[in-house]
């Protein structure tokens, strides 16, 4: 029985090569089975996401915005808020003190090498 | 003599050191968008300095201070040439800063123009009322 | 044997664009400048490939201009990795300024523009050509001061105002300094030449007989100069605490110009910093003891910036100011993959050392295609959308395009790193690097942060992919979709050949930074008059 | 924000007190400082800055720093030159449009009229071409004494400065002193620095020998060089072209901006009022 040792390099290509002939070959298959008209129903227009309170959707469609922070909110509301608020706040003061911080830890290093 | 140059010389190198932090801090706490600019020709006439600073020599005798580095004969035998090398001063630094004071002042120049600019859109040069874009 | 094309072309392409604003008084017709600056940068782009292919087939080129030796005068030098550098910011600024002709058609005052992208482009080349330190600080204010016009360039516009004295105002300190770290250099070492430099640090040869022997103490000068510099390396190349000023001045631009910034500016200081830790301080040098901080410090800032940029990216409601975003955290993966030369990590040439790069340069080339990519598309779908850059507003503008989709998913493929596209195997490499290194938590870390970052692509695709068209789009003209046609074939290669790419980057990768590499950029560099 | 002080004034406190402390272990050079002589890099450009004796290994300038700045490391005054135009440039696109024709013609800004006392304008008078000799002297003598093209043109920019602040920028105008004329000067000087930066390398290659990109004096192995002297005055090649085309540049340049800067306000607004963009 032989065997075939492939490289990462390839066995990557000739696996995506074979997932985008698949993904081709799925698709073909769907547009020849799917149906031509768009089915429609009032029901399905009315969208509610993770929890958000129906009033902060304005459209039919989902703003792209309001589903994020659904999906943010639970994960890393606090991280975000540090993050925009403390730091990208768009004040060029406060980013001088990380940048200064950053000259600081770099004079530092130095330091600790050449008087060691 | 000499140490007392050497005293004297070395206070003005600390003295610069001193300007870096001083006209950095103007840069990056002063909320004025022109001090900023003041502030940020100090830093770079500081760094001129310290640059001619490094380029200058002890006094080649006690009685015979550096000579600025220029030829004052049209015609220099080798001898003139070894008198002038022991002589003058470093011209690489002094030809740097040349070149890195027109940068300077080509950047500060356009920095000038864009805080007018600022002036006239936002109505005030407080980096802190200055900060539509965030996020 | 000496080179004409390595030393003349960013000398004359300077030339070009001084002529330029006289032209656009006297000359009323806008083509002409269309015409125009795309021919330069065509030249650009042809003397680019030639200096390549001259280096691939003879190795390592200098070019002492004026006829002086080195250390007294300024020399070009090129070696594999700077000049294939050079020819992906040629090739990319070419396809950028064809991409100008569509985008600024109508704009009346095209010279001025075109007069600082050719200054822009003159910056990028000569900083990435350039052997000498002091002339890495003027390049680096050529290229600095045109990116803060471009950034500046819709004056009446606020925040392009804003962006412009913010960016300029620290960037005018990052350079200033570098200079202060260059006035340190040249005290100790008593030289400025980059090869001159590599021979005093690596004691090839200590004294020489141009700039003598040291007269300072260099450990003391090395530090502080490596550690200004690096500040100054890392604000043009936006890493993490000096990454500010990115997401607020790559927007405001004009699209080609975003494009150009978040594609290729950001490579000169990624260049910039290898150039320093790698040739000049390189791993056998006297000061390898600093380097090990400098790149310890370098690593957790990569990753730290990889990490922001994904989350920040996430919540962004601007389509441009997404991908600058994504830029951050992709500089951050090409620091990462810089950083593997620590000798912590590696030993010089060895498996995990010559991965590390090679990933970091693959990745930096897939980058620079994907994200140009991207903005160039983010260009026509905010024209197509009626001028909106709103994320909400977009509405499945790509979806009425078929190209313009397209082209988006593959760069977002590209920059996500989806197989069979280049931006996989290049983060490939970086985790296989850092396995191999025995560090395996920063694979995982590099993992995360490709993981988060898909939760910004996702937003971008859903936006202007697959929410339902609300209105009637503008089609955009032929000229942008063939241009974002070659780029999305070119991200494909890189992906396709990508055995071929990294076997030959890893080759420059060794021919550049193993000690015979080093040896060779020094003699080639400085002992140019006696090797012949 | 207590913490963000601290951060502040300690990463200040560190880099100083880094700096002085390298200086004082010889990062700037061994104590004591200053070094007894030059380094040795120095050396060689004060040996070769004017050398008769060997032809190809000189830059025949007196002055040593103009010829490390014009022929030694040409390139980089190439550049520095590079930036200060695109600063220019930088500022025309900012200022894009807006010119002050239409306010010239107001009647309530007669040229005449406003501006500082008699005595000032009579001095002005006196003055503003004295400031062009004087500046042309230094930017014409920049390769034998200190000067050149850069200090000369700025030098000579003053003089449009005080007739701009002593009388008004209309007078300026009105003598023909506006943006066309200034941009046309510094376009030649830019495209006469630029044609002196390759002129060895053009001429080299019609006559088929070896030249570098910015070779002033010949070398030994191209011996292509620029005349260093005509009729016994000693030009040094390239430099005095560099530093006439410098000078124009320069002051084409500075006048170019002063007259930029002293647009009012109001005129300014009338034009980027309803302007928008994208």
């Amino acid at each position: 029985m032989s065997t075939l040792n492939l490289d990462p390099w390839t066995a990557t290509l000739f696996l995506s090569g074979v997932l985008a002939l698949s993904t081709l070959v799925m698709y073909l298959v769907y547009i020849t089975l799917s149906r031509k008209t768009p089915q429609t129903s009032s029901e399905y227009s009315e969208p509610y996401i993770g929890g958000e309170p129906a009033s902060v959707i304005k459209s039919v469609d989902v703003s792209v915005r309001n589903l994020f922070w659904g999906v943010v909110r639970g994960a890393g509301r606090r991280l975000y808020t540090f993050l925009r608020d403390q730091m990208h706040n768009g004040i060029l003061n406060d980013w001088g003190v990380y940048m200064l911080s950053y000259i600081g830890l770099l004079t530092l290093i130095a330091l600790i090498y050449f008087m060691r | 003599m000499s140490e007392l140059n050497t005293f004297l010389f070395n206070i003005l190198l600390f003295s610069l050191f001193f300007n870096v932090g001083i006209s950095l801090y103007g840069i990056f706490a002063r909320p004025s968008l022109i001090k900023k600019i003041i502030a940020l020709t100090i830093f770079s006439d500081t760094a001129n300095v310290l640059a001619i600073a490094v380029g200058y020599r002890g006094w080649p005798s006690p009685s015979q201070p550096p000579i600025p580095p220029v030829i004052t004969t049209t015609e220099p035998s080798i001898d003139d040439l070894t008198w002038f090398a022991r002589q003058a001063v470093d011209p690489l630094p002094q030809a740097l800063v040349l070149t890195a004071i027109v940068i300077g002042l080509a950047v500060t120049l356009f920095l000038v123009f864009l805080t007018l600019q600022v002036y006239r859109l936002y109505g005030t040069t407080d980096v802190r009322r200055v900060a539509r874009l965030r996020g | 044997m000496y080179y004409l094309s390595v030393g003349v072309l960013v000398p004359s392409l300077i030339g070009l664009a001084f002529v330029l604003p006289l032209l656009g008084m006297i000359i009323k017709n806008i083509k002409f400048f269309h015409a125009y600056a795309s021919a330069a940068s065509l030249y650009a782009l042809v003397v680019a490939a030639y200096n390549f292919s001259i280096v691939v087939k003879e190795g390592v080129k200098a070019y002492p201009f004026g006829g002086w030796w080195p250390p007294i005068g300024i020399s070009y030098e090129l070696d594999e990795v700077n000049s294939l550098i050079a020819l992906l910011t040629a090739s990319v600024m070419f396809l950028i300024t064809l991409y100008s002709a569509w985008y600024i058609r109508d704009l009346k005052d095209a010279p001025y523009y075109y007069t600082l992208l050719l200054g822009l482009e003159v910056g990028m080349l000569g900083c990435i050509y350039t052997g000498d330190a002091f002339n890495l600080f003027v390049m680096l204010e050529v290229m600095s001061i045109s990116a803060y016009a471009l950034v500046g360039f819709y004056r009446n516009k606020p925040e392009a105002v804003e962006a412009a004295i913010k960016y300029g105002l620290f960037g005018a300190v990052a350079t200033t300094l570098y200079f202060i770290g260059l006035v340190f250099i040249y005290a100790s070492f008593g030289t400025l030449n980059m090869a001159d430099l590599t021979n005093k640090v690596t004691l090839f040869w200590g004294y020489d007989l141009v700039s003598g022997y040291y007269y300072g103490q260099v450990y003391a000068a090395t530090a502080i100069a490596l550690a200004l510099s690096l500040w100054a390396f890392t604000f043009k190349s936006a890493v993490f605490p000096n990454h500010f000023w990115l997401p607020d001045a790559h927007p405001e631009a004009p699209t080609p110009v975003s494009a150009a910034l978040s594609g290729l500016v950001v490579n000169v200081g990624v260049y910039a910093t290898f150039r320093f830790l790698y040739t000049i301080f390189n791993p056998f040098s006297a000061v390898s003891g600093l380097r090990d901080l400098i790149l310890l410090v370098t690593l957790v800032l990569g990753l730290a910036s990889g990490l922001i940029g994904a989350l920040m990216m996430a919540v962004q409601d601007d389509i441009k100011r997404l991908l600058a975003y994504s830029t951050i955290s992709h500089i951050g993966l090409v620091l990462v993959g810089l950083s593997i030369g620590s000798s912590l990590l590696s030993k010089p040439g060895s498996q995990a050392f010559v991965d590390g790069l090679t990933g970091a340069f693959y990745h930096l080339i897939n980058h620079s295609l994907g994200k140009s990519l991207l903005f160039l598309t983010a260009g026509v779908i905010i024209y197509a959308a009626g001028g909106t850059r709103r994320l909400d507003e977009l509405g499945g503008v790509a979806r009425r395009n078929p190209l313009l989709g397209a082209a988006l998913i593959i760069g977002v493929l590209q920059l996500l790193g989806i197989p069979p596209f280049g931006g996989f195997f290049s983060k490939y490499l970086l985790y296989a690097s850092y396995l191999e290194a025995g560090a395996p938590y920063i694979s995982v870390i590099i993992n995360v942060i490709s993981a988060i970052s898909l939760l910004g692509y996702v937003r971008l695709l859903y936006a202007a992919l697959f929410t339902t068209p609300k209105r009637e789009f503008v089609r955009a003209s032929a000229l942008p979709t063939i241009i974002l046609l070659i780029l999305s074939v070119a991200c494909l290669i890189t992906g396709i050949l990508s055995p071929i790419m990294s076997e030959w980057l890893r080759r420059f990768v060794e021919a550049t930074t193993s000690r015979d590499g080093i040896l060779n950029y020094w003699l080639q560099g400085y002992l140019i008059f006696w090797g012949r | 924000m207590r913490i963000k002080k601290f951060l502040v004034l300690s990463s200040l406190i560190i880099l100083v007190l880094t700096l002085s402390l390298a200086f004082t272990k010889g990062a700037l050079g061994h104590y004591p400082l200053p070094l007894p002589g030059v380094r040795l890099l120095a050396s060689w450009y004060l040996f070769t800055t004017l050398n008769p004796q060997y032809p190809v290994f000189t830059a025949m300038s007196p002055e040593a720093v103009t010829a490390i700045v014009w022929d030694y490391r040409g390139l980089d005054t190439l550049f520095e030159t590079a930036v200060f135009f695109l600063a220019i440039v930088g500022a025309l696109a900012l200022m894009r449009g807006i010119s002050l024709k239409s306010a010239l013609n107001n009647a309530s800004n007669r040229v005449g009229d406003g501006g500082l006392s008699l005595i000032c304008k009579t001095a002005a008078r006196l003055l503003t071409p004295l400031i062009i000799v004087v500046s042309a002297s230094i930017a014409l003598h920049g390769h034998l004494t200190p000067g050149g093209g850069f200090q000369g043109g700025s030098a000579a920019a003053v003089a449009p400065l005080l007739v701009l602040v002593i009388f008004s920028v209309y007078f300026l105008l009105s003598k023909g002193v506006s943006e066309k004329p200034m941009l046309i000067l510094r376009t030649v000087g830019l495209v006469g620095i630029y044609l002196t930066a390759l002129a060895a390398v053009l001429i080299g290659l019609f006559t088929g020998l070896n030249a570098y990109v910015f070779q002033n004096q010949p070398k030994p192995d191209a011996p292509l060089g620029l005349p260093a002297q005509i009729s016994g005055a000693l030009i040094s090649g390239s430099l005095l072209f560099f530093n006439v085309f410098e000078y124009l540049a320069v002051a084409g340049g500075f006048t170019l901006v002063f007259i930029l800067l002293s647009i009012p306000e109001e005129v300014v607004k009338s034009f980027i009022g309803g302007e928008t963009h994208e």
